[in-house]
Formats: C-alpha cells, structure tokens, sequence
C-alpha cells in the first residue's frame, strides 16, 4: 500500500476533484455548443470516478498519458482549470499554448505528459517514460489511459509485453466505457476482454468498479507500487460516459437504449462517493459551488485570453 | 434523385457506393462505425439496403482492417476500406504500400488486389495535428496504387465508381473540405456509364504504362493569362480566385488533375505552354510535397515557353495547429490571388530585382 | 476428423514429402552459398513436420499464406519444385516470374498465396481471405504461419480478435522454433505465449510438438474443421531450425548452444517418422532418391531458365 | 583508430554511436537483435561496452519500440530506435509522424524529443520490394522531423554526432548501398568537436526556421559544365561519372546536400547559377519522389541563370524487382553519365527538335 498517497486523501478530496471535472466537462460542453470552442469535445462526464481514482491513487511524481477523452484525467492529476479551457479555446494562454487543444493537451509542471488523438498510440509512450525513469532511478509510475475501443489496437499489446518483459513502472488504465463511438465493445471484441487479454502477458490486472472512486483509488495504488516494484499492471475500470461520443451523437435513442443509460445515471460517481462515504450534503453543495467559481473563472479567463499568433504557428516545429 | 438536383460530395460518394454495391455483388465495405455513418454519412443507410455483411463495422485496428481488405480483395471480394482522418492512415500503411501495392508485382501477375482506400485528407473540423494532414504525394510516389483527387460532386461519384471497377488498388483522397460542398450530379444509367469525360487510352501517363482506360485531367475554367495546376480542395479554391481574379481583368485557367497517379503531365504540358505562367498547388508541404513533382511537370513538358518560373503554393512546413487557426497552414483563395499577381506581373522591374536578391520568391507559402 | 484429407493420407506421403523438402532446402542452401541464388535462403530445415503436417491436414481446395521461410509450406501445399527453385534463382519461369524470390513465391494453382517478408504482415490477409471464402460460400479455409518473433507484433492480435468476432475459417500457425534471428523467444515474449495468448482472443488453440508430423496433421485438421464451421483456431508447432537464420549466421556457437541443436536434431522428422510410423528402411530410401532426383532436375531447370527480360520488369505494376 | 586510416560506412557509424555514448550518458539504443550486431554491425560490441541496459534487444514490435523510443527520448533518454530496412520502418510510421514529430508543436513546446531513427534506405542485398525502397521525400516531408542522408564515412560519423546533439527528432538514412564503403574518418576527440563541416547559422533553411546549426550541403567536387545535385549513395555515383565525364572533358560539380531536411537551398542555387546546368537525383521515384522538390528549388534559386531544363533521375515507377535486376531500377554512374551528356549537348539542334516532339526528355529513368 502506497501510505503516502492513501494517508492524505479524504473522501472530500476525491469528491471535490470529481466535482470541479463534473463542472468543468459541462461548461466545455456548452461553450461548445456556442461555438466558442472549435473542432471537437469528448466529455467525461459519468467517467470522474476513474479519473480521480487513478490519480489519487498514483503518487504526485507519478507521469500520466490521456487520450482523446483527457479533460478528467488532466483535471485529476492536477492541471490548472483555468489553462485547460484555455487550451480547450485555442488560447496562447492555454497549457499547450493554444496550439493543441482538446485532444493534445500537456502540462509537465504536474507529471501531465499529454493526451493524443491517434487511438492507442499513447499506450507506447509510457512504456519508455517507465524505462526513462527506471534508468534515472526515479520510481516514479506511468500511468496510460485507454479506452475499450484502443484494445484492439495491436500496439496495446506490443507496449505491455515491452514493459512486461522489461519489468517497468507502467500502468495501464482501461477505461471500458462499453462503447467506442457508435460500437458496442462485444460486437468487435472477442474472448475473455483486456484483463484476462493483459494476463497472459504477464502483467499484474484488476478489474473494477470504475463508478466507484474509492475502488479505483485502492486498486490503482496495488498496482502502482507493484509497477514501481518492476510488474506492470493493468487496471481495467467499469464505466459509462453519460452523454454522447461527441457532438454529433445523441447521449441515447441510438446505438444505446434510454433504459441502459438511465440505469448508469443511477450509479453517479458523485452519488455513489457522497453516499458511500456518508458526506453531509453540505459539505457537497459548498465543495460543488467552489467548483462552479472555478469553472466559471477559468471560462473567463479563456475568453478573455488571446489566440496564439500566426508568429507563435510557426514555432517549436524543429530545431 | 433527379439528374441535375445538387447535391453534397459526401452524398455523391455515398450513391457511387451504393451504385456500385448494387451492380457488383462482391463490394464489401469495412471500417469503424459503417453501419451508423458515422463520421460523415458517407456510408448511412448502407448496411439496411445491403446487410452486414456487406457493411462491415470493424474494431479500432486500421492495420488488420487494411490487411483484411487486401486478402479479401486479392480472392475475389472487391473491398472499400475506409479511413476516416489522414492521420489514421498511417496504422494501415504497411499494408498499404508493402503489400496491396506491391502483391500483383512480386506474383508475377497472379495476384491482383481491386481495393479501394476511402481516406480523408486535409484540414477539416479543427482537429489539430495529428487527424489533419495531406498524404498526396506520399501515395503519389507508391508504385502499385493510383491516387484520386476528386474536387466536385460529380467527379466524386464518377471517380469512385470508376475505382471501384478497377483491377488494381486505388486510393481515393477525400478532402474533407469538400464534404459539405454541393454540385450537380448525374448518376450512371448502367454499369460503366458514368460520366468519367475524356479518358486516356492505354498510354503512358507519367511513368508507368497503364493498361487500363484513365480518367484525364479536366480544365475547370479556361482562361489565357495563367494556369492553376490543382486538384480536390485546390480546384475550389482555384475556381474562386479565379473569378475575383477575372473581375480585376485577369484570367486564369484551372486544370484540375482530378488523379495524381497516374499522372495527366500531357494536360498539365498543353496549359502551361497555352497560359505561359503557372501556379502548382497542394496540400502537402512545399519540402517533399506534391507540389514539386507538378511544378517539374510544367517546366520539363514546357520548357522555353514559360514566360514566368513556375509559382508553388502549398502548406507551411508546421504541423497543423489546433482551431481554426488551421487555415493559416494552407493555400487559400486569397493566397492564390496574390501569387497570380505576381505570376502575372513578371517580370515587373521592382519584382525583378527582388528576385535578383532573393531567389525562390515564387515560391510561395500561404498568406 | 476431415475424412477427406486423413483417409487418403498414408505415412509414406508425409515422408515423401519431408524428403522433398529435405532435398530442396539443401540444395537452394549451396545453389546461395554458390552465390547461384541472390538476396536470402531462409531454410526449413528441421520444420518440415510442420509444413507436412499443416498442409496435409487442410484440403487440397484450403489456401496458405506464409512468410520469410516459406519454401517448405510452399512445397507441402503442392508448389512445383522445378517453378520454385526456378524463383529462388531468379528466373523468368518462377512461380512468381523471377520478380519475388525467396522471400515472395506465389502459386495460386495449389492455393499457396504467397508468402511475405515483413514480420506478421501475412496474418490480417488471411482473416481477408477467409472472408472472401465465406461470402463465396467455398468453405475454404486459410491457414497462415508465422514465427515465434511474430508474436509480438500487434497486428498478429488485431488479426486474431478479427477473425474471431466475425467467425472465419482461418487457420493461424505459429512455427515456433525457439527464435527470432538471434533472439530467444523468452527473452522478448512475456507471460505463457502464443497459445494461453490466442485463447483470450476466443479462438481454439493447440499447442503440438511439430517435429511430430502426424500429430501436427491431426490437430490441423481439427482445427481446420472447427474453423470451417465457424470457430478459427491457433495451432502452436514447437520445432527447430537446424541451420542459422540466413547466410549470416552460423547454426550454433552464437546464440545457441552446440548441445541444444544437437538434441534437436536427435528429434528430425524425417527419422521421427519413419520410426514412429515403422517405415521400412528402403522404401524411406527410395523416397529420398526419387526427392534428389526431382530436386536435381529443378536446380536444371531453374539454371537453364532465362531471367526476366527489363521489360518484364515494368510489367504488373498497375493498370 | 588512426586518424587517417579508411574505415567502412557501418564502422562509422559504430564509431559515432560508440562515442556519443561515452559522452552522453542518457543515450539509450533499441532495435531487433541490436546486441548481436545483426544484421549489418552497426552495433557489435556496444552491448559488451555499455550493458544491455543501454542496447536492448527488443521484440520484432517496431510500432511499440517506435513508441518506447519517443516515450523514453521525452523523458530525458536520448534514444537511437534501429530499423533495418525501409520496408520496416513503415510499422513505425505513425509513431514517428504522429508523435515524435508533433509532440512539440502540440504541448506548446512543453516536450521535446531527441529520438534518432536510423533507418536502412535503397535497395541492397537483392530482398525484393518490400525491403528494398527509398522513403527520402517521405520523410522529408513530416514537419517536425530533420533527415540526414549521408554519403561518406566522414559524413555519417559527423552526422550522427550532431544528430545525437540535436534537441529533436532526426532520421538517419543510411543507403545500404555504402555500409561496405571505405573512406577515411577523423573521430571527435571531444564532443562536439567533428567536423560537420561549415554549419549555417540560425537561419531559415528551406521552409523552416531552424535555431539550431545545422550542416550544409558541401560541394564534394567542383566542376563548370553541370551540377549533380544529390546525398547518399548518390553522391558516390555522381562522384565515379564525374570521373569518368573528366576524362572526355567534362566538368560535373557533385553537390551533396548531406541533409534533406531542412534543405540547404541556398547551396543549391549557388552551384546551379554557377554551371547553369543541373541534375537531380533520388531514389524515390520521379512521381512524388524528392527530385521534384529538388528541381523546383533548382528553378526558384536559379531561374534565368540555366543553359539548360532541369534534368532529374530517380527510380522508375515499380516495386523493386528481386535480384540484381533492383539495379534496373535505381540510378546508376552510367545513366548519370548518359544524362549530363544530354545536359551539356543541350540545345544540340537534333535533340532540341526531339523536345519539341516529346517534352520531358530530360526527365529520365534510369536506362
Ligand atoms: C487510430 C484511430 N482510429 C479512429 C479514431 C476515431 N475515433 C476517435 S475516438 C474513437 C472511439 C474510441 O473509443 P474508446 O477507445 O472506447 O474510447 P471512448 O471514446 O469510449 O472514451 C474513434 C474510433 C481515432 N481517433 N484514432
Ligand atoms: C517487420 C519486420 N521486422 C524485422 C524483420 C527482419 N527479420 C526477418 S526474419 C526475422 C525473425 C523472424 O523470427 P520468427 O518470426 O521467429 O521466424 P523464424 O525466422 O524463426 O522462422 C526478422 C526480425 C522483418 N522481416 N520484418
Ligand atoms: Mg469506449
Ligand atoms: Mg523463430
């Protein structure tokens, strides 16, 4: 048990983080909606319970890689509100410089190496962040985000076999949100699913709840100081996002039926912890109305932030 | 759908899809969220007309999905793989170029592998670096596959169903610019009937000898001062420059080259020698792009009958950056206003001496 | 049990062909030592229970796809010895015209489809293949091989995951020999291999000893049978290349212990079968000259052929 | 090593990855059967010299191990991902270019990634087509990334170093055709002391603003009557018909960019204004292939300054056939030599009549 990590967090701490994404991924929606904020939003929400699991659970040196839907994850692992929805406005304010936006968002000061597009592509990544701090004698942890549409990507398991192989600090979160865009995971995926896949590769897997924050947070730090030890692990976590894959898509009506996403509204990440834990409702409100303050300062602070200039285009290419 | 209703490209693909799937049992598609349509619609309603077996969602796995396409296609399955972004592209290259194009090559003629890529290319929807890129040349150079770039509705339809006839792998370049943009559309009778205007004769078109009837390169718009070598979004933008440029007394033919392989170099020869002056464009950076293959193009079939160099316009050697800021990266109208300006201006003595000073004026990034 | 295929073969076949295999593989080995034969000779020496058992367990009407040491699949599928050698040398009357070579021989007169030379990249053209197969409704099964260096490219697992959830008649073979060029499988392959792997995926799986030819005939054609009916599998070869990886390297003293290839090469399919299936010693013999005297008229043949003229050479490109 | 003794190609390359890694320790290698030196040498013995925690044999996994290398170089290991043959490092591909190339432009210049690729480039060895091709525009091609593609055992010494130095991305071409190559090498007796040779100063290069310093092309013979603009193995062959062009009398300048990206443009207008006649060579091939970048820079830089069209010569439009029939394919001394003679002739009264005839005469295949 990592006692650094699970001594100083409260279930207060956890909901907290849960609620700023929760306002935070509504916000961005909206802003979206407006047209304020181009090209495209994969919200979260539905899915906080994974997010701040798995980074409270990691320790604060620990590295993170994200994928499309990033935002919580950024959130959790520490990113500023204020510079992710810049980024998330195109605005040189942003974390990265307005240059890349909701998909490609990094921010080292918190370990947050970045979220990519490219399905899967990440997984790699944190393979060799793992063999890089091995070499540098850090112990500092990996953690890789991706979705139950990335196991099947071939390169998920040329990366855990690598680590595994090389006994590196990498863990690999699977969020199973039980679709990919428009596909139920079972139509495309055959067999046991990633945790039984993963096994057979020699890497340490748990699979759990992902609407509960707290099993996330317990199961994450088993296997990051498993990983820190030299096993790879691989976390695979249960949840739903609650609306629709993007914009395009209605959150239900048609590839999933109302009753299956009513049946996963009841089993809120937000709910589950306030009464899991028994937290006062007051305390709640107030921990939600900080997160609305933040949000809406950070949705200001991005409009008011100016768009990166076409000198600024041209930078950081090469050399 | 009456012959002359206008219509978006992407409904244009999906009747030369549907047109086709019809007329040839074996048309198999395969690629991620088919059966909803979903990006584009390029593909909605297929599965409930042709079933699901023919309208094949896959899992995320662009590499097997490529390869699954290849041996189906190799045995008999004509298949349509589609890629939705560029950048996805890249998983599925391996199989791209070291086996659909190369099979029939290394069998000596036993195998033949009527695949057709669908793939989506350029800046579109703000998606940032790594969905938004141009790949033409890239294909261009990859012997064993032929390149699409079709600009209008029609030539969306006609082109499609003519790769889909084909007998060797063909990628078709959708600029994504392009889906929502409405033209006329004729769609074929019969079987072979569409309207793929001039084709070539077995000839040899660039460098490879081709067997097989080739649609040519089309010119857009006539004009006597200047010549836009281009194709898909290019052609559009070329067509809108071109009008401005005509109300300022200026004009300027558009030679869209609707393939980039092969390519149609005697029609790329025929404008430059008829306007003298001519601007290549492209998608894909100036350093390594297409851009430069069309602009040897033009001075080898035309040389001594130039009365400018060859102008290029193409995409700043940046990745795309997120937004719309996008749009900064790539030729625009605008940008290819300018450069026929001075295409036409040459040798203006003040441009001149620049020129004397700094070489490769003409050669332009946008904006 | 495809009666088809197990009644009509006896175990004098599978010798025959091991011979001829045998036959061939030594002769391509000193024709390329001779520099007679450019590029590479990847030889199957010591595999050929595999090849035999593999292609006399499908149906003359199943298709093969191999990879880079594929002249013994070639030759057990039925492949013309005199048109195969003729390639390895380069010549216009090669199963592929002298354009592929070693590495790219292609017959589809006895279905052998060709083989590849980048790692894996056979697999997904097989999961096509099958596809192609149903939809004809052919119940035409594709076995493909690969080496154990191939288990770790994700392709191979994409592959896999295809063809299961869409239940194809495909055959995957992994020819395991230990290693990839210099590389003990061990060393690079986590966790229980290809098989315990595989099965994850929900195909069937078999794991047999390959320098046991009728064992690997048998469980082909369950599998082979299980795939015609819906259910691809993966059959695992445990075997041994007696010779190094190409020219480059010697058959031991590197990377391989003199003592390990020797006990290898205590378990040759060739004597395995005889002994197992008591063969009589002359009609084993018989065998192996009738094999030599094939192989010597295809080293004729493949000498006295013509190479491909240049404008054979810009033939089949496109068009 | 002597100072002045001639070593192979592969030896200085060894010896670049050796000295570097005494100099830097971060450096970490990665590729299939490294520690063996399979298949080439290039890295025989460095396992003994520096553990197999820096040369680690990986897994035939080239998109993982693309992907490892890119993780590992953004977090402080400078790492050097070997792939053997072109054909493989399509595998890759999406790593290198979606990734190791972007990664800086995306994060806002958060991280950077010092990752060196060092790739087998050309035909060699007779493997056929899907080992044997040439990826220079490619690669050239991806913002983001810089290539180098180094003809002498100097070159691919010094090159190396400063690629191994550099704060980003850098592909190391190695044409297979020059691993057995001698030539004499001077290593650096302390880093950063190789002779890169002149350096360009921060300046824009091509279409890049580059901070760093960055090699220029050289040239590695002068000559009056025509220029052979070419890197790699090419340079070896411009060099042997520039002997043999000397003895009947003509002088050919071997301009050898040493790097193709960024493109040292500048020396490429000096040369081409200087003979006035010029020749472009790749191995990629013509449609798509860096030629038609060449050429274009050659027009841009020098127009109005030429005697002559710009010639090019790359690869003919087909897969690499099996056998030493790849020569056929690729450019050789004596299709060189045949192309300068049409380029000196020029305008000979026949052949400028043949022109009129059939433009593009002088962009030739090999042959
Ligand atoms: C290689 C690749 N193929 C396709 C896409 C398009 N795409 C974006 S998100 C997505 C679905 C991903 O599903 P999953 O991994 O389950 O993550 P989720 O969206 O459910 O969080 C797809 C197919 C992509 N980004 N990358
Ligand atoms: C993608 C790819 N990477 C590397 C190589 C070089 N290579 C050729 S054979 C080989 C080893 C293959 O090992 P295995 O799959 O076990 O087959 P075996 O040679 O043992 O039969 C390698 C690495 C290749 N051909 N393709
Ligand atoms: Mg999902
Ligand atoms: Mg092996």
């Amino acid at each position: 048990m990592s006692t650094e990590t699970s001594s100083r967090v409260s279930p207060l701490d956890l909901y907290a983080r849960m609620a700023l994404i929760r306002r935070f991924e509504q916000a961005a929606y909206r802003a979206y909606e407006r047209n304020e904020i181009e090209g495209t939003v994969h919200s979260s929400i539905g899915q906080e319970g994974v997010a701040v699991g798995v980074a409270f659970g990691l320790r604060e040196s620990d590295r993170m890689l994200s994928h499309h839907r990033g935002h919580g994850h950024a959130l959790a692992k520490g990113v500023d509100p204020r510079r992710l929805m810049a980024e998330l406005f195109g605005r040189a304010t942003g974390v990265s410089s307005g240059k890349g936006g909701s998909m490609h968002a990094t921010d080292l000061s918190c370990g947050f190496l970045g979220s990519l597009a490219v399905v899967g592509s990440s997984v790699p990544l944190a393979v060799g962040v793992g063999l890089a701090a091995r070499r540098a004698g850090e112990g500092a942890v990996c953690a890789v985000y991706f979705g139950d549409g990335a196991v099947n990507q071939g390169i998920v398991y040329e990366s855990i076999n690598l680590a595994s192989i090389w006994s590196l600090p990498v863990l690999f979160v699977c969020e199973n949100n039980s679709y990919a865009i428009t596909t139920p995971a079972e139509r495309v995926t055959a067999g046991e699913g990633i945790a039984a896949r993963a096994a057979t590769f020699g890497v340490g897997t748990l699979s759990v709840d992902g609407q509960d924050a707290q099993a996330v947070r317990e199961a994450t730090e088993r296997l990051a100081d498993d990983a820190r030890a030299g096993r790879p692990g691989l976390l695979e976590c249960h949840t739903y996002r609650f609306l629709g894959h993007s914009r395009s898509d209605p959150a239900h009506g048609t590839y999933r039926a109302r009753e299956e996403v009513e049946r996963w509204h009841e089993r809120d990440p937000l709910t589950l912890l306030r009464l899991g834990a028994g937290l006062a409702a007051e305390s709640c409100e107030e921990l939600e109305h900080e997160a609305q303050t933040r949000i809406e300062d950070a949705l200001q602070f991005a409009r008011d932030s100016p768009r990166p200039s076409l000198e600024d285009l041209e930078k950081d290419v090469w050399g | 759908m009456s012959p002359d209703s206008e219509v978006p490209y992407i409904e244009a693909i999906k009747a030369a899809l549907q047109d086709a799937m019809r007329a040839d049992e074996t048309i198999v598609l395969l690629g991620q969220d088919i059966s909803a349509g979903f990006p584009f619609g390029a593909t909605r309603g297929l599965a409930q007309l042709f079933g699901e077996e023919r309208v094949r969602d896959t899992p995320i796995s662009e590499a097997a999905t490529m390869g699954c396409g290849i041996g189906a296609a190799m045995t008999g399955t004509r298949t349509v793989v589609e890629v939705d972004f560029a950048g996805f592209l890249l998983l599925g290259l391996d199989q791209l170029v070291n086996n659909a194009a190369k099979l029939r090559y290394m069998s000596g003629g036993q195998l033949r592998v009527p695949l057709v890529v669908r793939v989506g290319q350029g800046p579109f929807g703000s998606f940032a670096a790594q969905h938004s890129q141009s790949q033409h040349a890239w294909l261009a150079a990859v012997p064993g596959l032929a390149l699409c770039a079709p600009s209008t509705a029609q030539d969306a339809y006609d082109l499609l169903r003519w790769a889909l006839r084909a007998g060797d792998p063909v990628v078709f370049a959708e600029d994504m610019r392009l889906y929502r943009r409405r033209g006329p559309l004729r769609r074929a009778a019969r079987e072979g009937a569409e309207h793929v205007g001039e084709s070539a004769p077995p000839a040899r078109l660039s460098a490879l000898d081709v067997q097989e009837d080739v649609p040519r390169a089309r010119v857009a718009r006539t004009g006597r001062d200047a010549t836009a070598v281009c194709y898909g979004f290019g052609t559009t933008i070329a067509t809108q420059a071109a009008a401005e440029l005509s109300a300022q007394g200026i004009e300027l033919e558009v030679l869209d080259l609707r393939l980039l392989s092969p390519l149609d170099e005697a029609a790329i020869g025929e404008s430059a020698r008829h306007t003298g002056r001519v601007l290549c464009l492209g998608d894909d950076p100036l350093l390594g792009g297409i851009t430069g293959t069309l602009a040897a193009a033009v001075e080898e079939r035309a040389h001594g009958e130039l009365s400018a160099p060859v102008a290029r316009l193409g995409a700043r050697h940046v990745p795309t950056p997120f937004g719309s800021r996008e749009a900064f990266v790539y030729p625009s109208a605008e940008s290819i206003v300018r450069a026929v300006h001075r295409l036409v201006a040459w040798p203006a003595p003040a441009q001149a001496q620049e020129l004397e000073i700094e070489h490769g004026e003409l050669r332009m990034a946008p904006g």
